[in-house]
């Protein structure tokens, strides 16, 4: 570019200064997932602060050093998106003092050692997915109290289900919350857990769900597995019974989603975006949990009775007093 | 003047580094039989391929029945009655015989189903017609080289040829098939087709044709009239200078046993019995042929001679070579390293199948199967490039392979330069047995000369050799004793001088005393 | 299903007007190895460009900008700086070791799509080494983990060969087949027995002792004694895993060009029936060929285990690892050669670290650089080039070749070449 | 024991292998064509994943279903005319150019779903442009409509190659190009068809995938199905009848990884079955398999 920098958007304010870049993990902006959501927030972010764009879809593990450094010699913040790169965090930004670093779902974790080190220019962006998880555990087993001849579509089997990816903790948190709430308001219910190995392959997901709904007579669906789950989605819609989304609001996907579970990976991106350029920048932001708004439920739509959601917001305030423990770790 | 159904004018062809055809002209009489003749690479079958549209030319002009005409592909040759039966043939192995002969212009149109019966029909009623008895159902890979040529003919046929082009029919054909291919094609002729007719075999143009047209190196160096020339006149044009039509050779002066072959069982790769108990011996010093009709456990024989298939009965021993030693060695089970390895040569008969890798240089094609030797390796193991090519780099020059250097892929060059790559590779391992399966087919005349003259001098050196060919006169004029096979046993041993009458006895099975 | 089959050493070297001289002769075979595929990079960039010019926004003059600034970025991705150089070479170390686990096979005939399965039983068999003996000394652990990975990858890879040698299964099928159990098998050891407790889907990472330094660590330890030390070493990716690289690349060229064992695969692979005929066993040569094609990648797992950051084995990376394939592109553009292996990868590594700095700088998306490798790809296999030029010059070719074969080319040519026999035989050939 | 006979005797399971069956045979039927008339196609994966994405990306623009499918079929067709001119004009490695199809479709599929949506993703498709099942039949056959056009391709090929004028002439030009063209058949015309039908194939069992299954597009969303299909025409030996053998096998073992999750065997484990049950198969039963004899070899009239 010339040295003469009148460029045209980027006008507005001082705040143009301000260089952010985001290095996706593995799965890449079209995860639908939380890559997805995180260059959603740094979207707005970028409007609303006028930087350039500079974002790094990383090809495999071995991109994930390479890429931050990259990212970090030519932003100020840089955000890491999964905790698959927790390690390389920890790496780059011991390399990067004077650079600010952001890890979605994870924390700067020392090669060698599995438990999270504090720097100061890391902030790591936990998420309690079991709290989501929770509430639309809450709303699925309420309605499974409520029965059939309230919900006519529902199966009358007290099964709910959810098609999962893979193992891994922030799938595995969902997991744990929806079954742990599921069977607080509903002792007797069956939740039927299968992983598909796969955040992509769509087919595989639906068979999955598939298999639950008509084996098992499972009647409400999470998908809990990025892309892949759309096909859950679309199993119960086939189906004619119910599911619920994951990250994101995704009611518009599928019209069987009855509400999802919310993580707001977006709003976690802009917000940390909005303090740094506020000079407000902390190596320990909130954990993006329900107290915080950091996760939560989605709308719900009009076939979740009154009472599923109403207890979805009293158990919602109970996490918020504490008085509810969600654990982290699935229960068995 | 006769009218004319074929006229080539000017007809040039280059290919990359090579002209094929050089301003080439050709005249086919209707009715007539015309041969074409030339060495390998005089632009043959070049010039029958841009007749048949299968080659575009460069430039120059085609007139079919004295009409100018463009052919530019097989299609328009075969509107304008034009058939061709090339010299490798064209047929589709795990098809049916049916299917082959209707293919492209089947009964019922393309949209149609496939409808057997009516195939079958159509068939049946060609070779009544023709006199040429097929079974319709029979799959081509199953059928002899014989009755696979008879189907290229009636393709021809069936597509109502009234000029056939055959490209070295005969080069593949035992002599019974010869024969009765001629017979065949006088008839055509007596039906008023016209026939072009190339062969390497001087006898059979005689017999056969009726004008004859000779290329060399691309271009027409003369037409003749059957009836006014001869053999001698024919190669001269061919190769352009004398050519020995019959190579010279001192009576044998057999040595020792050298191998010997005792109640020898071997299966076809179809499971089928191909050997039911050879026996000969063959000795240091002579050349033993063994003729045939083709199929009659030859291929067999030669293969578990030289290890690449198992008997499943019978011995062979080969003696040591070591004159205080005189224990036999049993070589019955050694594969084809090992066999080379106690001193046997084997030129194979499908050379480019078997004997070449045709995409590989010269050099590499010289150690084929001796890549272990000392020569090639070190140990066996590394390779020592500088005594290969140099050994490649002697051989050539002392066989006379003609070729840039010794990095030329194989495949590039001409199908006599290649036989004599394996010759000159399988000759100079100092074997004490030489064993050689066609080791003429389809080479020239000049080539064939050369080859023959390498097997006599192999004999002199007191080499035990062992020729099959189905060329009775190549048989004839090498062996010292003729082994002749029929239906995997060895009829009879005959001495060379027995008449050709006697040989084809022998050759279907009785033996000369029970005939006479 | 056809192989393509390796090129015969006579490559460069046809033709009846060839000059004797050496440095003619290896300018010409550089120009004739080198030269197209130059040109297909050349086009497919072109192409590439086109498909930033049609996909962004703006007036014509912005989006050509937008275009050449991608390449820019690009190129300075994988050149531009020493960093990023290094990232290149980083990038190639699989892409050699798996390229040429394509090229053994490709050789003897065979279609290894395995590669991936292959490395990531060597990098899985490696990684229980290291976690199991962690207490051993570097240099004992060291060879152990890149010798058990070589095994296993060997093991993977031979499986095939006896597969196919035993009853002819494909080696198509069994090879993407044993690389999806290679992935869940793998994925289960991972996640099961070997996960590190309180990380998920993660084993624990290597002992210290067998992290193989980066190659400028290395450097400085070494030779930067002497020579002027390279300063903040770490921040160059590449590890001495590199050399390692090197070496078998050396260590193939030998067995391929310098070996009996390298000639009989090729004859197997080549002509089958011919190495029957000289006593080459085609089953034991497929079985090594396709052993040694597994040691090359299972060793490309091992040495990615221990000489790339976290040094740790993570669930589901080989699945989306697309290194297995590339692989199969790097073999056939590099004509299965040791030196066209060598460029094919750097090619290749280039694109893939140039690609995320071009996303990072130009904003265009890194899969653009997919698109180039695709259209590389494609421009060099359909060998337009020589198509194109007999189109140009058919306008008068017999002029042309009468100089080509005139009078000073006769003796080459003396007994002339000729064809249509041939022509079944030699086209199936190549 | 009780898990694995309860899942074999469900319909849900065998209702899900026909579906994985019938997704893996439209593109092995394509490479089945394609191979018969003698060009190799390892490109399956690539057009499906184009045709799945010009499906939805077509859809959404036209909002009609009929446009999307059709608009599939086109895309796999034209990346397959790619692969057609590649390897039929330009005498192009075979195997070269389909890798290239195969990275390029990904590369290309995840460039524009980024240019296009501006990172955003494709929304989900209402039901109304969705592929409809049919209903009211047994469970085993509620499937959807493609996977009846999949049987009907399968009957239609079986017969075109075995029983019709045209299938004399695919085989002919597979096995001997040279052979066909001196018999007047026109060998280019024959495997243009060929390889552009395959990848229309191809192309409709990307929408299937797309509009059918799952009713919208992710980034690499046929995830191998692609080289499975390969591996089922091989194994298949390279007819239509063995490819849905294979093609059936490999459902089965896919539905069953699934459904077998009940008894607390590891997914990872349990994953592995589809792919094991092939290679048993594949060893146990077929052996060896031959391609068409001038498969992958470029046709060259002595014209060219
Ligand atoms: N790829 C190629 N490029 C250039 N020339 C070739 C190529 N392949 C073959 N040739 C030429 O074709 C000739 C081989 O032709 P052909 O097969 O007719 O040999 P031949 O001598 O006729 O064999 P035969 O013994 O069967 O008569 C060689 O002389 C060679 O120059
Ligand atoms: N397809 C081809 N590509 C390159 N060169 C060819 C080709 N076909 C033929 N030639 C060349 O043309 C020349 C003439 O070949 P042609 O096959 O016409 O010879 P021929 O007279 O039929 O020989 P033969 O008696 O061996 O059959 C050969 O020397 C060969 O080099
Ligand atoms: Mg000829
Ligand atoms: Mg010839």
């Amino acid at each position: 570019g010339g040295g003469n920098t009148s460029s045209s958007n980027n006008t507005n304010t001082g705040a143009s200064k301000v260089s952010v870049a985001l290095v996706t993990d593995k799965g890449g902006l079209n995860d639908q997932s939380f890559n997805h959501l995180a260059f959603q927030g740094y979207t707005k972010a970028m409007n609303e602060f006028g930087f350039t764009k500079q974002v790094i879809e990383s090809k495999n593990e071995s991109d994930y050093i390479k890429n931050l450094t990259t990212a970090a010699q030519g932003a100020d913040l840089v955000f890491a998106v999964g905790f698959l790169m927790q390690q390389a965090v920890y790496e780059v930004a011991t390399q990067f003092p004077d650079k600010k670093f952001a890890i979605i779902d994870g924390c700067a974790v020392p090669a060698g050692k599995s438990e999270c080190a504090t720097l100061p220019n890391v902030a790591p962006l936990y998420f309690s997915e079991q709290e989501a998880g929770c509430l639309v555990g809450a709303i699925a087993a309420q309605m499974e109290l409520d029965g059939k001849s309230k919900i006519p579509e529902l199966r009358g089997k007290n099964t709910i289900g959810v098609v999962a990816g893979e193992s891994i903790p922030p799938v595995n948190r969902y997991i744990a919350g929806y079954k742990y709430c599921a069977k607080q308001v509903n002792e007797k219910i069956n939740v039927l857990v299968t992983y598909t190995q796969d955040f992509q392959a769509t087919a595989k997901c639906k068979d999955a769900a598939l298999s639950m709904i008509n084996q098992h007579q499972a009647d409400i669906i999470f998908q809990d597995a990025g892309g892949c789950g759309v096909g859950a989605l679309d199993a119960a819609e086939q189906e004619g019974v119910f599911s619920i989304g994951v990250d994101a609001d995704q009611s518009q996907v599928n019209k069987s989603v009855i509400t999802s579970a919310v993580k707001r990976v977006d709003t976690s991106v802009y917000a940390t975006v909005k303090d740094f350029v506020n000079g407000k920048f902390s190596n320990n932001p909130p954990l993006f949990d329900l107290a915080h708004d950091g996760v939560g439920y989605a709308p719900v739509s009009d076939k979740v009775p009154a009472d599923a959601k109403a207890k979805a917001d009293e158990l919602a305030k109970k996490i918020k007093d504490g008085s509810l423990k969600v654990p982290s770790e699935i229960p068995a | 003047m006769q009218e004319l159904a074929v006229e080539m004018r000017d007809i040039c062809k280059a290919w990359p580094g090579v002209i094929a055809n050089d301003h080439v002209n050709l005249a086919v009489r209707k009715g007539e039989i015309h041969a074409l003749m030339g060495e390998n690479g005089a632009g043959k079958s070049t010039l029958m391929n841009i007749l048949y549209g299968l080659i575009r030319p460069d430039s120059g002009e085609i007139l079919v029945n004295n009409e100018a005409v463009h052919i530019g592909s097989p299609r328009d040759a075969i509107r304008r009655r034009i058939g061709m039966v090339h010299q490798h043939f064209m047929l589709i192995p795990p098809l049916t015989v049916a299917e082959n002969i209707v293919l492209g212009h089947e009964p019922g149109g393309l949209a149609a189903g496939y409808n057997v019966r009516r195939a079958r029909d159509v068939v049946k009623k060609l070779s009544e017609q023709y006199g040429l008895p097929i079974d319709p159902d029979a799959r081509i890979e199953k059928l002899s080289v014989g009755l696979q040529q008879r189907v290229e003919i009636l393709k021809a046929l069936y597509r109502s040829a009234d000029i056939l082009i055959m490209d070295e029919p005969t080069g593949v054909l035992t002599p019974q098939e010869t024969h009765e291919l001629f017979g065949v094609l006088r008839g055509l002729v007596e039906q008023g087709k016209t026939i072009i007719f190339i062969t390497h075999k001087l006898r059979e143009v005689l017999e056969l044709s009726d004008r004859i047209t000779v290329l060399r190196r691309g271009r027409n160096v003369g037409e003749l009239i059957t009836r006014e020339t001869n053999q001698a006149e024919i190669a001269r044009l061919m190769v352009g200078r004398e050519v020995l039509l019959r190579v010279e050779k001192q009576p044998a002066t057999p040595g020792p046993d050298v191998l010997t072959v005792e109640n020898l069982h071997a299966r076809s790769d179809r499971g089928l019995e191909a050997l039911r108990g050879v026996s000969f011996t063959l000795k240091a010093g002579e050349i033993l042929g063994v003729a045939g009709v083709e199929g009659n456990g030859q291929s067999e024989l030669v293969e578990v001679l030289t290890g690449t298939r198992k008997a499943t009965a019978g011995r062979i021993t080969m003696s040591t070579g070591d004159k205080e030693n005189k224990r036999d060695r049993d070589i019955t089970s050694l594969n084809a390293q090992q066999v080379r390895k106690v001193g046997v040569a084997h030129v194979p008969e499908d050379r480019r199948g078997s004997g070449l890798v045709l995409a590989d240089s010269i050099e590499e094609n010289m150690m084929l199967g001796r890549e272990g030797w000392p020569r090639f390796s070190r140990s066996g193991w590394v390779l020592r490039w500088r005594s290969i090519a140099a050994w490649a780099r002697r051989l050539m020059q002392e066989f006379d392979v003609r070729a840039p250097n010794t990095k030329t892929p194989v495949r590039a060059l001409s199908g006599g330069n290649q036989q004599k790559v394996i010759i000159a590779r399988e000759f100079s391992s100092d074997p004490r047995v030489l064993i050689a399966s066609q080791p003429t087919r389809g080479v020239d005349i000049g080539a064939i000369e050369f080859i023959h003259r390498r097997i006599i001098e192999q004999r002199d050196a007191g080499k035990a050799v062992l020729v099959v060919s189905a060329e009775l006169d190549e048989i004839r004029a090498l062996s010292d004793r003729i082994a002749v096979m029929y239906e995997g046993r060895i009829v009879d041993i005959v001495s060379p001088d027995v008449s050709d009458e006697e040989l084809g006895i022998l050759m279907t099975g009785c033996r000369l005393e029970e005939a006479s | 299903m056809a192989v393509p089959t390796a090129p015969s050493r006579t490559k460069g070297s046809s033709g009846p007007d060839e000059s004797p001289s050496a440095l003619l002769l290896i300018l010409q075979k550089l120009r004739n190895s080198l030269g197209r595929p130059l040109i297909a990079v050349v086009l497919a960039i072109v192409l590439g460009g086109i498909m930033i010019i049609v996909t962004s926004k703006g007036t014509l003059d912005e989006r050509f900008t937008a275009a050449l600034t991608a390449y820019d970025a690009l190129f300075f991705g994988a050149f531009g700086t020493l960093q990023n150089f290094s990232s290149t070479l980083d990038n190639m170390i699989p892409l050699i070791l798996c390229g040429l686990s394509v090229s053994i096979a490709f050789r003897a005939g065979l279609f290894n799509i395995g590669a991936e399965g292959q490395l990531a039983m060597g990098a899985m068999t490696a990684g229980i080494l290291g976690l199991t003996c962690s207490s051993w000394p570097g240099w004992l652990l060291i060879p152990v983990m890149i010798l058990g990975g070589v095994l296993a990858g060997a093991i993977w890879g031979g499986l095939v060969g006896f597969l196919k040698a035993w009853r002819g299964a494909h080696e198509v099928v069994t090879t993407i087949m044993l690389n999806w159990i290679a992935f869940f098998f793998t994925d289960f050891l991972i996640s099961g027995p070997f996960k590190a407790p309180q990380l998920s889907n993660q084993t624990q990472s290597m002992p210290v002792q067998v992290r193989l330094p980066r190659l400028a660590v290395f450097y400085n330890q070494t030779l930067g004694t002497f020579l002027p030390p390279i300063e903040r070493p770490e921040q160059y990716f590449v590890d001495v895993s590199f050399l390692i690289a090197i070496l078998v690349l050396v260590f193939y060229w030998f067995i391929t060009a310098r070996t009996t064992f390298g000639y009989q695969t090729k004859v197997v692979g080549q002509n089958p029936r011919a190495a029957e005929y000289a006593g080459i066993s085609v089953k034991r040569n497929m079985v090594l060929a396709m052993a040694l094609a597994g040691g090359f990648a299972g060793l490309a797992g091992a040495l990615a285990l221990m000489g790339r950051f976290p040094y740790q084995l993570i669930a589901s990376v080989f699945r989306s690892d697309s290194t297995g394939f590339d692989a199969i592109g790097v073999s056939l553009l590099g004509h299965s050669t040791s030196i066209g292996v060598f460029l094919a990868s750097l090619l290749f590594g280039a694109l893939r670290s140039g690609g995320q700095i071009m996303q990072l700088r130009a904003g265009v998306p890194g899969d653009l650089s997919y698109i180039i490798q695709a259209l590389i790809l494609f421009s060099v296999a359909t060998e337009f080039l020589p198509i194109l030029a007999r189109k140009f010059t058919r306008r008068n070719p017999f002029q042309r070749k009468l100089a080509v074969a005139g009078p000073a080319a006769r003796p080459v040519t003396k007994e002339p070449p000729q064809a249509a026999e041939e022509k079944s035989a030699r086209s199936k050939e190549e | 024991m009780d898990v694995l006979l309860r899942v074999l005797t469900s319909g849900d399971l065998w209702q899900a292998t026909l579906q994985f069956g019938a997704l893996l045979l439209l593109p092995a039927l394509g490479g089945v064509i394609s191979e018969r008339s003698g060009v190799v196609n390892i490109a399956m994966e690539g057009m499906m994943l184009t045709g799945a994405y010009a499906a939805v990306m077509m859809t959404l623009a036209t909002q009609n279903v009929l446009i999307g499918v059709i608009s599939a079929m086109i895309a796999g067709g034209l990346m397959a005319l790619i692969h057609a001119v590649a390897s039929i004009n330009f005498k192009a490695n075979q195997i070269v150019s389909g890798i290239a199809i195969n990275i390029g479709a990904l590369g290309l599929t995840n460039y524009l779903l980024i240019v296009q949506t501006a990172g955003q993703g494709v929304p989900g498709l209402p039901a109304s442009l969705r592929l409809p099942s049919v209903g009211g039949l047994p469970l085993v056959l509620q499937q959807n409509v493609i996977f009846y056009i999949a049987i009907l391709v399968l009957i239609g090929m079986h017969f075109l190659l075995f029983r019709t004028n045209i299938g004399l002439r695919i085989r002919a030009v597979g096995e001997n190009p040279e052979a066909a063209d001196t018999a007047g058949i026109h060998v280019r015309a024959i495997r243009y068809s060929c390889v552009i039908a395959g990848g229309m194939l191809s192309g409709l069992a990307g929408s299937f995938l797309s509009l059918g299954i799952a009713g919208v597009f992710n980034a690499n969303m046929t995830a191998g199905a692609g080289f499975i299909a390969l591996a089922a025409m091989i194994f298949g030996k390279y007819t239509p009848v063995g490819t849905a053998i294979a093609c059936l096998i490999f459902g089965l073992g896919q539905a069953l990884s699934v459904r077998l999750q009940d008894t607390g065997m590891s997914p990872n484990l349990l994953n592995m079955l589809p792919y094991i049950l092939t290679i048993v198969a594949l060893v146990g039963l077929v052996g060896r398999t031959t391609p068409p004899a001038a498969s992958g070899v470029p046709y060259e009239p002595g014209s060219e």
